[in-house]
């Protein structure tokens, strides 16, 4: 326990990078559904972020004690994430159906879009 | 308090659920509830600009709490002139859609419009950092059912990079919140100008990041290069109405841009010294061209269009990016013109491809050719900044502000470079679409009908009622000449504005006091 | 000092249902009986915490609550849906007609009882 | 009395609700008891187009006695299961299939008792066949399963059945 | 009349015969007509004042801010052009209406032909050089239209792009060169900066300022290398060629070159440009033209020749050759134009402009080409014609010009195009009017009606008058004129007359008539060689140019954005990062103001288990379904950590949309394939691996550096937290903040899920409205299915869990403001309940049970909120603004009541409106004829032997 | 005293659990056996949550548990039903 990567900081921190680099590669893969899977992750750590913004505390949930004197941690950030979770949910459930509407339509999961230059004739 | 400021958020959002409870099914009351609603926003909207031009800021505590730990929402010239900019769009645009029938091809149509202008006027009016994270998603999410409105399998695929590219953009714009809020300890934008003018010098490395996330974000949604790739498929597979809809979304970009860079980190703000000055301007230059070429080499008609927004997005930027009072005038005035004079294209290029199709061939005489013809050529002057419209004011003012900048001589070769890649791209396509039909002998056979999505038509489509033509969407069209041409006209006045509105901004201090109160040092 | 006795007995039992439960999902060999062992840790695994955690609450707290009831309610409802649904899977993808014992009158199991119930499938 | 009915058209579950009402925000007061009641009332209504049958008991005492006998089962076998889990090589292990016919007809009477199957560990209610009438178990470690099938059936489903029909 | 109403008569012109389309070709042409006349007569108005020398100038504001003003102003120089542009315009006015057939649109016509009018009054009354680069690009514009007027002619079409873009760059390249002249001259007004020769002179700007202007002047003047494009625009209909190519578009050039003498000129730098360019084009033009066929090519690079002495004159920079040049444009003017209608008339009788097809006319039709052949002497420079006393002064001015330390260089190049342009015209009257009469023309040729040479018959007068009388009769015009040329300084001597003596000039002449005669003769062999020299074509170069450039447009626009949205993220990354990191290098870093915090074992396994299902969820990513449940893992981790950290909100509502978000991939990934193929090339996973390291790395150290330090200044959350309970009446702050400090956050909120299902439904009616529905009704499942879709037990737990879900959703509601929990959490739970019930039960079951109408549930939820909000107005308060207090009812105890609770309401509605909606419409897709359920379990013994019962009792 | 070792012990026995099904989720051949994992892995969340409200004698922690309990399951059956019909809502 004594390993100086062993503190909450850390922790959060490289969570932070790792759900940001699996999302990143997984958005840059070709086919809609993995990219939906990369922008869950993305998603993930981004509000882990904006959580960690308002800086780390462990018992000390922002719930008024009548009773007692105790350390609070920071409400704003977790309002903040709180937001973004649920319009992050919207932006999924539509990135999903588009992204299923488009294979149902194209019969291809394929992200990047055919693309047909059309040679045309002169054009004068 | 003056509930104006807070009427042209909650009319939409009140109008949009009645639309959908009440009269979802019927289609006649939809359009009269979402028209009316349209009006009023206007008439609100002007309401709001003549309280505005006295030069005097308004605050309107969301909640009855005191910035900054509340929401507040700032009108001032700038934030005005841009709601006004978006009703006046908004209505003319509503006329078009409703004429022309494409709120008919899918559901939900004006109900995602009234949330579309709501995102977006919320957007222009918050003063709060993450309040304007909601709004740019409220409209970010509500573009995306109408970019994909009626469906289709290019528009679906185009619309799956759409949300996908802007989703990132969101995420950016969460993590430059996070950065910001844990550096300054606020969300309110005045506060933050506060806060971040005291950032001591020695430590401004996480904040000059956070920053320059902040701006990328806006430059994603403002298409700067390379950020711009989400714009040319997703404006040109969208029902071209909406793209000229969507002519206001890249100003909300560049809105933004404005605001946070004259505000909160000005450019007199050594902490966040050259964050933009670095390359904004580059980019902006580089965007302008690349829209230009992309005129050139459009095949499509609504491609060519969406590079047109993009060749005015580069305009704008580079006069903002300039950053003096004069450059954002010009930007100010540039922005009104060049809202216009996309949306307007849009519709004609609508008009077009309702008859034509979408690519830009010679194809048999389209009906009502002459006038649409008419039509394509204003466009193509005010897309081009040619004279006489407003264009080639905006463009005189951005050359003249660029003046004593080190990169002048990039700045105006690329400016007029641009706009002749610009007329040789819309002459191009003007005289295959209107001249070279002449050539083509008139065959009636049924395999001319070149709707862009045939294929998957919708068989509910009555598509007699699609063919005929009809007098509204050339009102609308009209109506948008006419605001370009009146923006020709009195471009004095109109200019004038633009510099009360630029002064207003590079003197922060009266929209932070009216925020904030005194602020005590 | 029974009371705290009692408690620590509860959540040294629960701890060691509860690691049984999963250690049997490594240990034994075949799917159907690793199905058994998760049904450990609900019952007498989390049944010993729920316990612990109400007479910790009422006795050692004086905040006597019973809401861990509903988790132990919920948790009897689901934990056998669960199991038949993974059951299931078990069977239609691992279990013929011929491997299962003869359903009764029946003839067959539901699992099986394909044609009934859904359009005709090819394996392919 | 048809006022009744409609307002209260399960009043077990009613009363259930109220006392989940009770136990969730533990707290004992008569608001709390009051508004309980108001929610056991107001949801049973809104969720009534989902039950479309009654469900009867006939001698609801004896869930009593079955709830306890369950629970004493469920521990007793936990201690078995651990054993076997822990020191029985798999190889010495005789898991089963069992098919146990039902004389139980209600849904609410199988699922219960396919319910204790599963939750007295040793064995899974597994499946149920193609019309109902028998209940497909696995065991863990069935020597004989013949005496499982016999146990399931005397110890719960005759309760069940005094119960449920 | 004012300058403005002159200026202005043109546009308003312009409207007429657009409106008056279908009243006819007379109506059109008299609104023409009339308008340019009355033009014309208030210009004449102004005359005496110009002879008197004085300028006229009005002005008014237009764009204060840029310096833009419409101000113009009347000089001698502006009175020349202006009396030409109206006047020749006149008579095209009148010749056009007898020259276009029936079948042309005319109104279309006479409006581009006043549009194109208007800019060039415009161009030469502007006293203010942003003005008249206005009305330049105007005409441009209104050219194109002109020269593309027959659009069934590719070459109409052709030629009017060329014009456009040759003429249109230049303009833009001068647009610059004004912009740098105004910037020198500290205005933009012309009054101003023709009063400031030496400080524009001395400006190092000067060179650039200048070349930029000539550009513009060159290519509208069709000077060498930019000349190709005029004689491509004579496709356009000869009254077009007449007025614009001859009289006035392409001496806009001039013009403004002239305008701008007393400030540009006089410096070497002006003289190499201007005079080279001149002398180039005026022998470059004179040869090409000798071997054209067509008659209105020949006379477009005779008039290309004719510019190009013009420009010479005004190029050598010295008052004496400002005047001829003055003079030459006038002359010019006159005999072009009318040799232009000329041709047209033979090309409108004859219908050939084809030289070889033509010969001999002078017996069909004697008017023309009495009046023809007039023009082309004087354009020969024949005395006693107009041309020809012109043509002397300049022979006369080369004479005196030192070209690089030669004084032979330009005399003699000059005389060579004398002697060309002779041969040429000489050419236009042999080979069409003299010789013999033919049989074979395509139409049988006689002389049309007065109408149409009415207009070239005045013109011949003036030529004939002029070279009489020059000094009477152009002297003054050409005096004030010029004047106006050279900046109000005093004239040179000179004098307009015929004879001048033997002077160099006249041998010159001589000898331009007499080998201009000779090359005639020998056309027929030099046609031969001219034909067979190998010489760069300018339309295929042009052509060329264009298509290359359109295909590079083409090529570079594909390339960028050729829809590969993996590539354009990808960009995006590398663009963010390094922008990113170049923000961060910039800055200065201090060191850390807080200390990390020690924690023990489990939240270290906890992130363990989040770091191997990430990883594993990047390397099994394209098996679909399994990393759906590697991302279960990862949703729990991550609600378990917030939970942890003091955030039992968050750890909620993780939870709950976790399943929401879970079922709905679900749903979806039924119909997509179940796995991912490998696509992309080992390199280019190891690019998208590095890209995500860096950007990974880079987030991580971030938050990382974010959270070792404190806030610069105290958070204003701290106001939160004292103001929960007091100001807002909870005491779960982040609740408080979501329903009350923030409510308007969550507004927006509530509203973005309202509008994602709303986008969902609308995109599940597109999508079924198409054939995809009939694909999807005989759509086979991919994988084996089992049977039993609605088992028994399932569905008995659900029955009870409903309730109880729903009783633990009002009890997450209605503790929210104080407790973890609240509408959000509440209203998902809810979802989840119903949604057990669909996945129980079926959705034909399902639906037909539920009561809610799921748009009118998230409207209702929307109005709820929003009614919430406005209440607060009653109060006189803003928007949002929260009340709240405690209510008793014997023998209850105390009630809470709040505002805020009704805001939730609606944020609760809204929820389980949307998520359901979202749900219910993907569920739709899933629907087959094959599916039903008619029943709530498809296995019911119960059910099924109480029918059987019954069957067998029947 | 006892309760804290007791508590630890408990925490150590559910830690080892959660990584214990971890590893099946990512190593296990069948889908059947990871979906087993996962629901197993919800509910010693489930009581590693009810620990950590013993050992921080909070009640604020409770509301997960109760959300675990009542979702897992959902999550749970919605993977299997995808596996046994395609279509999780038919
Ligand atoms: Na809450
Ligand atoms: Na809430």
């Amino acid at each position: 326990m004594s390993m100086t990567f062993l503190n909450i900081e850390f922790l959060v921190a490289s969570a932070v990078g790792l759900l940001t680099a699996a999302g990143i590669y997984l958005i840059l893969r070709r086919r809609t559904f993995p990219v939906i899977l990369g922008l869950s992750l993305l998603t993930y750590g981004v509000n882990i972020f904006l959580f960690a913004s308002g800086r780390l505390m462990v018992n000390a949930p922002p719930i008024l004690n009548k009773y007692a004197e105790v350390p609070y941690t920071d409400p704003l950030p977790q309002a903040l994430v709180l937001t973004a979770i649920v319009i992050s949910f919207g932006m999924t459930a539509v990135v999903v159906m588009i992204a299923l509407a488009a294979y149902l339509s194209a019969r291809d999961d394929k992200i990047d879009m055919p693309h047909h230059p059309e040679d045309e004739g002169e054009d004068a | 308090m003056n509930h104006f400021l807070i009427a042209p958020v909650v009319l939409p959002a009140l109008v949009a659920p009645f639309i959908i409870m009440v009269v979802r099914h019927h289609m006649d009351l939809t359009r009269i509830f979402s028209l009316a609603s349209t009006v009023l926003l206007l008439a609100i909207s002007l309401v709001l600009a003549a309280q505005a031009s006295t030069g005097e800021v308004q605050v309107y505590e969301l909640g009855n709490w005191s910035a900054p730990f509340g929401i507040v929402l700032v009108l001032d010239r700038l934030s005005a002139m841009m709601v006004l900019l978006t009703s006046v769009l908004a209505l003319i645009i509503n006329l078009y859609v409703i004429g022309s029938g494409w709120d008919k091809r899918g559901a939900n149509f004006h109900a995602l419009f009234q949330f579309q202008l709501m995102g977006i006027i919320g957007a222009f009016l918050t003063g709060d950092a993450f309040n304007l994270f909601v709004f740019f998603e409220v409209l970010l999410i509500a573009s995306y059912g109408l970019m994909i409105h009626s469906g289709g399998t290019r528009r679906f695929q185009a619309g799956v990079q759409y949300v996908v590219y802007n989703l990132l953009g969101s995420t950016l714009f969460l993590f430059a919140l996070g950065t910001l809020y844990s550096v300054t300890g606020t969300l309110n934008m005045a506060d933050l100008a506060v806060r971040v003018a005291e950032i001591p010098a020695e430590d401004t490395a996480l904040l000059r990041v956070g920053a320059v996330m902040l701006l990328l974000v806006f430059a994603i949604k403002a298409a700067v290069i390379p950020l711009h790739f989400w714009l040319p498929a997703s404006y040109a597979n969208a029902p071209l109405p909406v793209a000229a809809l969507f002519a206001i979304m890249t100003k909300v970009g560049a809105y933004a841009i404005l605001r946070m860079y004259t505000l909160v980190f000005g450019p007199d703000l050594g902490t966040t010294e050259g964050l933009a000055g670095a390359w904004l301007m580059p980019a902006a230059l580089v965007t302008l061209m690349i829209g230009a070429i992309g005129i050139l080499g459009s095949y499509r008609i609504g491609r060519l269009v969406a590079f047109g927004a993009i060749t005015s997005m580069g305009t704008l930027l580079t006069a903002i990016a300039l950053f003096s009072p004069e450059s954002v005038a010009a930007a100010l005035y540039y922005t009104l013109h060049s809202t216009l004079a996309a949306a307007f294209l849009f519709l004609v290029a609508d008009l077009i491809s309702e008859r034509q199709g979408i690519e830009i061939t010679a194809q048999r005489l389209m009906p009502q050719s002459g006038l649409i013809a008419v039509l394509f050529f204003t466009g193509a002057i005010a897309m081009a900044g040619m004279p006489p419209l407003s264009g080639f004011l905006g463009k005189l003012l951005v050359l003249d502000a660029a003046r004593d900048h080190g990169m002048v001589w990039w700045i105006w070769g690329t400016i007029l470079i641009g706009s002749l890649i610009t007329i040789l791209g819309m002459a191009r396509a003007g005289s295959l679409l209107f001249w070279k039909s002449h050539s083509i002998p008139v065959a009636p056979s049924a395999e001319t009908s070149q709707q862009p999505y045939e294929e998957e038509a919708n068989e509910q489509d009555d598509t007699a009622e699609r063919s005929a033509p009809a007098a509204l969407p050339f009102v609308a069209c009209f109506a948008l000449l006419s605001g370009l041409i009146l923006l020709t006209i009195f471009a004095g006045p109109a200019s004038h504005y633009a510099e009360a509105t630029a002064a207003q901004l590079f003197a922060p201090e009266i929209y932070i006091e009216a925020v904030l109160g005194k602020v005590t040092p | 000092m029974f009371y705290e006795y009692l408690i620590a007995a509860f959540l040294v039992m629960a701890g060691l249902f509860g690691f049984v439960g999963s250690f049997g999902l490594l240990k034994l060999n075949d799917p159907m009986s690793r199905l058994h062992a998760p049904t450990k840790a609900t019952t007498l695994g989390v049944g010993g915490v729920l316990l612990a955690s109400m007479l910790h609450g009422a006795m050692i707290e004086g905040d006597p609550s019973l809401h861990e009831l509903m988790i132990t309610l919920f948790l009897f409802l689901t934990a056998p849906v669960t199991a038949l649904f993974i059951a299931k899977v078990h069977i239609h993808r691992h279990e013929t007609r011929q491997s299962l014992p003869k359903a009764g009158e029946d003839g067959l199991w539901a699992t099986h009882d394909v044609a009934e119930t859904a359009p005709e499938t090819d394996k392919t | 009395m048809r006022l009744l009915r409609r307002l209260l058209p399960h009043p077990i579950l009613t009363l259930l609700l109220t006392l989940a009402w009770v136990l969730l925000t533990s707290t004992w007061t008569l608001n709390s008891l009051v508004f309980g009641f108001l929610l056991g009332l107001l949801i049973p209504f809104l969720t009534q187009p989902y039950w479309p049958q009654q469900m009867r008991l006939k001698k609801p005492i004896k869930i009593i006695e079955y709830i306890l006998i369950v629970l004493y089962d469920i521990v007793v076998a936990n201690v078995i299961v651990a054993r076997i889990v822990v020191f029985k090589p798999n190889a010495k292990r005789q898991p089963a299939w069992i098919a146990v016919p039902l004389d139980l007809l209600t849904p609410e009477a199988i699922s219960v008792l396919a319910g204790t199957i599963t939750m007295t560990p040793g064995t899974v209610a597994a499946d149920v066949s193609a019309e109902g009438h028998a209940l497909l178990v696995h065991c863990l470690d069935a020597p004989d399963p013949d005496a499982v099938r016999d146990e399931i059936k005397q110890r719960y489903e005759r309760r069940l059945k005094e119960i449920f029909e | 009349m004012s300058l403005f109403l002159i200026a202005a008569l043109p546009f308003l012109g312009a409207v007429f015969p657009a409106l008056l389309i279908r009243a006819g070709r007379n109506a059109s042409a008299s609104a023409a007509g009339l308008t340019t006349f009355l033009a014309f007569v208030g210009l004449m108005l102004h005359a005496p004042a110009v002879f008197r020398g004085e300028v006229i100038q009005v002005g008014v504001d237009w764009l204060p801010a840029l310096g833009l003003n419409a101000n113009f102003f009347l000089d001698g120089l502006g009175f020349l052009f202006a009396t030409m542009i109206l006047g020749i315009g006149l008579l095209i006015i009148l010749y056009a209406r007898f020259y276009l057939s029936r079948e042309d649109p005319m109104g279309q016509f006479y409006t581009y032909l006043l549009l194109f009018q208007g800019a060039m009054v415009g161009i030469v009354l502007s006293d203010n050089i942003l003005l008249l680069l206005v009305f330049w690009e105007l005409t441009s514009l209104s050219s194109f239209l002109l020269i593309g007027y027959w659009k069934h002619l590719p070459e109409g079409r052709q030629g009017a792009r060329m014009a456009l873009a040759v003429t249109g760059s230049g303009g833009l390249a001068m647009i610059g060169g004004m912009m740098i002249l105004g910037h020198i001259a500290g205005s933009y007004d012309l009054s101003v900066i023709l009063q400031n020769k030496d400080l524009i002179q001395a400006s190092p700007l000067y060179l650039p300022a200048l070349i930029l202007i000539l550009l513009g002047c060159f290519t509208k003047s069709a000077q060498f290398p930019f000349h190709f494009w005029l004689p491509h625009a004579m496709a356009a209909p000869t009254p077009v060629s007449a007025y614009l190519h001859s009289a006035t578009m392409v001496k806009a050039g001039l013009f403004l070159m002239a305008r701008l003498w007393p400030v540009l000129a006089g410096t070497p730098e002006w003289f190499y440009i201007v005079a080279t360019t001149g002398l180039v084009t005026m022998l470059l033009g004179a040869v090409i033209a000798l071997f054209k066929d067509d008659l209105k090519a020949l006379l477009a690079f005779s008039t290309v020749s004719h510019l190009g002495l013009i420009t010479m004159l005004l190029g050598f920079g010295t008052k004496i050759a400002a005047v001829t040049a003055v003079f030459h444009i006038i002359n010019h003017a006159t005999f072009k134009a009318a040799l232009f209608m000329s041709a047209g008339i033979v090309d409108h009788e004859a219908h050939t402009r084809d030289i070889k097809r033509l010969g001999g006319l002078r017996h069909l039709m004697p008017v023309t080409a009495t009046l023809a052949i007039v023009a082309s002497l004087s354009m020969a420079g024949i005395p006693p014609f107009n041309g020809f006393l012109s043509k002397e002064m300049m022979l006369e001015e080369t004479v005196h010009t030192l070209w690089g330390g030669s004084h032979y260089v330009v005399p003699a190049l000059a005389l060579v195009a004398a002697l060309f342009s002779a041969a040429y015209s000489f050419r236009f009257i042999g080979h069409v009017f003299l010789g013999k009469t033919r049989d074979d023309y395509p139409a049988k040729p006689h002389d049309p009606g007065f109408g149409m040479w009415a207009g070239p018959a005045l013109l011949i007068t003036l030529v004939i008058l002029i070279g009489l009388f020059s000094a009477k009769l152009a002297g003054p015009l050409v005096a004030v004129a010029a004047g106006a040329v050279i900046g109000g300084a005093e004239l040179p001597y000179y004098s307009l007359k015929l004879w001048h003596g033997l002077t160099p000039a006249l041998y010159m002449s001589a000898v331009a008539v007499i080998g201009g005669l000779i090359l005639l003769k020998m056309h027929a062999p030099l046609m031969r060689a001219w034909n067979a020299a190998p010489r760069p074509e300018a339309k295929q170069i042009f052509d060329a140019v264009m298509r290359t450039l359109t295909k590079l447009s083409q090529i570079v626009t594909d390339g960028l954005h050729n829809g590969a949205i993996t590539r354009y993220a990808f960009l995006m990354m590398l663009f963010i990062i390094g922008i990113s990191y170049y923000a961060y290098s910039t800055g200065t870093v201090a060191t850390p103001t807080r200390d990390v915090q020690a924690i023990g074992a489990i939240p270290a396994i906890a992130w363990f288990c989040l770091v191997v299902a990430t990883l594993a969820v990047v390397a099994k990513h394209r098996q679909r379904q399994l990393s759906l449940v590697l991302i279960g893992v990862v949703g729990l981790v991550v609600s378990l950590g917030f939970n942890y950290l003091s955030a039992p909100d968050l750890a909620l509502t993780q939870l709950s949309v976790e399943v929401v978000t879970m079922v709905l991939l679900l749903l979806a990934l039924n119909f997509m394939p179940k796995d991912s193929p490998v696509e992309a090339p080992m390199w280019v996973r190891l690019r998208d691996g590095g890209i995500a390291v860096v950007g990974g790395l880079g987030a991580a150290a971030l938050i990382y550096a974010l959270m070792l330090r404190d806030f610069a200044l105290p958070s204003i959350s701290e106001f939160h937290l004292a103001n929960s309970y007091k100001g807002g009446g909870g005491t779960n702050v982040v609740n408080v903040i979501l329903v009350d400090f923030r409510g308007y956050d969550t507004f927006g909120e509530i509203i973005v899920l309202g509008i994602a299902a709303l986008v969902i439904y609308a995109l599940t009616e597109a999508v079924l409205g198409t054939r995809v529905r009939a694909y999807l009704l005989n759509r086979k499942p991919d994988m084996p299915q089992a049977g039993d879709a609605h088992p028994m037990m399932m569905v008995v737990a659900t029955r009870v869990m409903m309730p109880l879900a729903l009783m633990v959703a009002a009890y997450i509601f209605f503790r929210g403001h104080n407790l973890p929990g609240g509408g959000f959490i509440a209203g998902l739970i809810a979802a989840i309940a119903l949604l057990m019930q669909y996945m129980a039960s079926g959705f034909s079951w399902a639906s037909e049970r539920q009561r809610m109408f799921y748009h009118g549930t998230i409207g209702s939820g929307v109005l709820i909120a929003a009614a919430t909000g406005l209440g607060s107005w009653f109060s006189g308060s803003p928007f949002l603004t929260s009340a709240f207090g405690y209510l008793h009812w014997a023998p209850l105890e105390e009630f809470e009541w709040a505002t805020a609770a009704l805001f939730d309401l609606g944020v609760f509605l809204a929820v389980v409106g949307a998520v359901l909606l979202a749900l219910e419409s993907l569920a739709r897709f899933a629907w087959q004829p094959g599916i039903s359920s008619e029943h709530a379990m498809d296995i019911n013994p119960a059910r099924d032997d109480a029918a059987e019962a019954a069957e067998g009792e029947a | 005293m006892i309760i804290t070792y007791a508590t630890h012990f408990a925490f150590i026995c559910f830690a080892l659990a959660i990584l214990m099904n971890l590893w099946k989720i990512i190593t296990a051949g069948e889908i059947a056996d990871r979906i087993l994992a996962l629901d197993s892995m919800f509910i010693n969340a489930l009581a590693l949550m009810i620990l950590y409200g013993i050992a921080l004698g909070s009640e604020v922690y409770f509301e997960a548990s109760l959300i675990i309990a009542m979702l897992g399951f959902v999550s749970t059956v919605a993977y299997a039903r995808f596996i046994l019909r395609g279509n999780i809502i038919e």
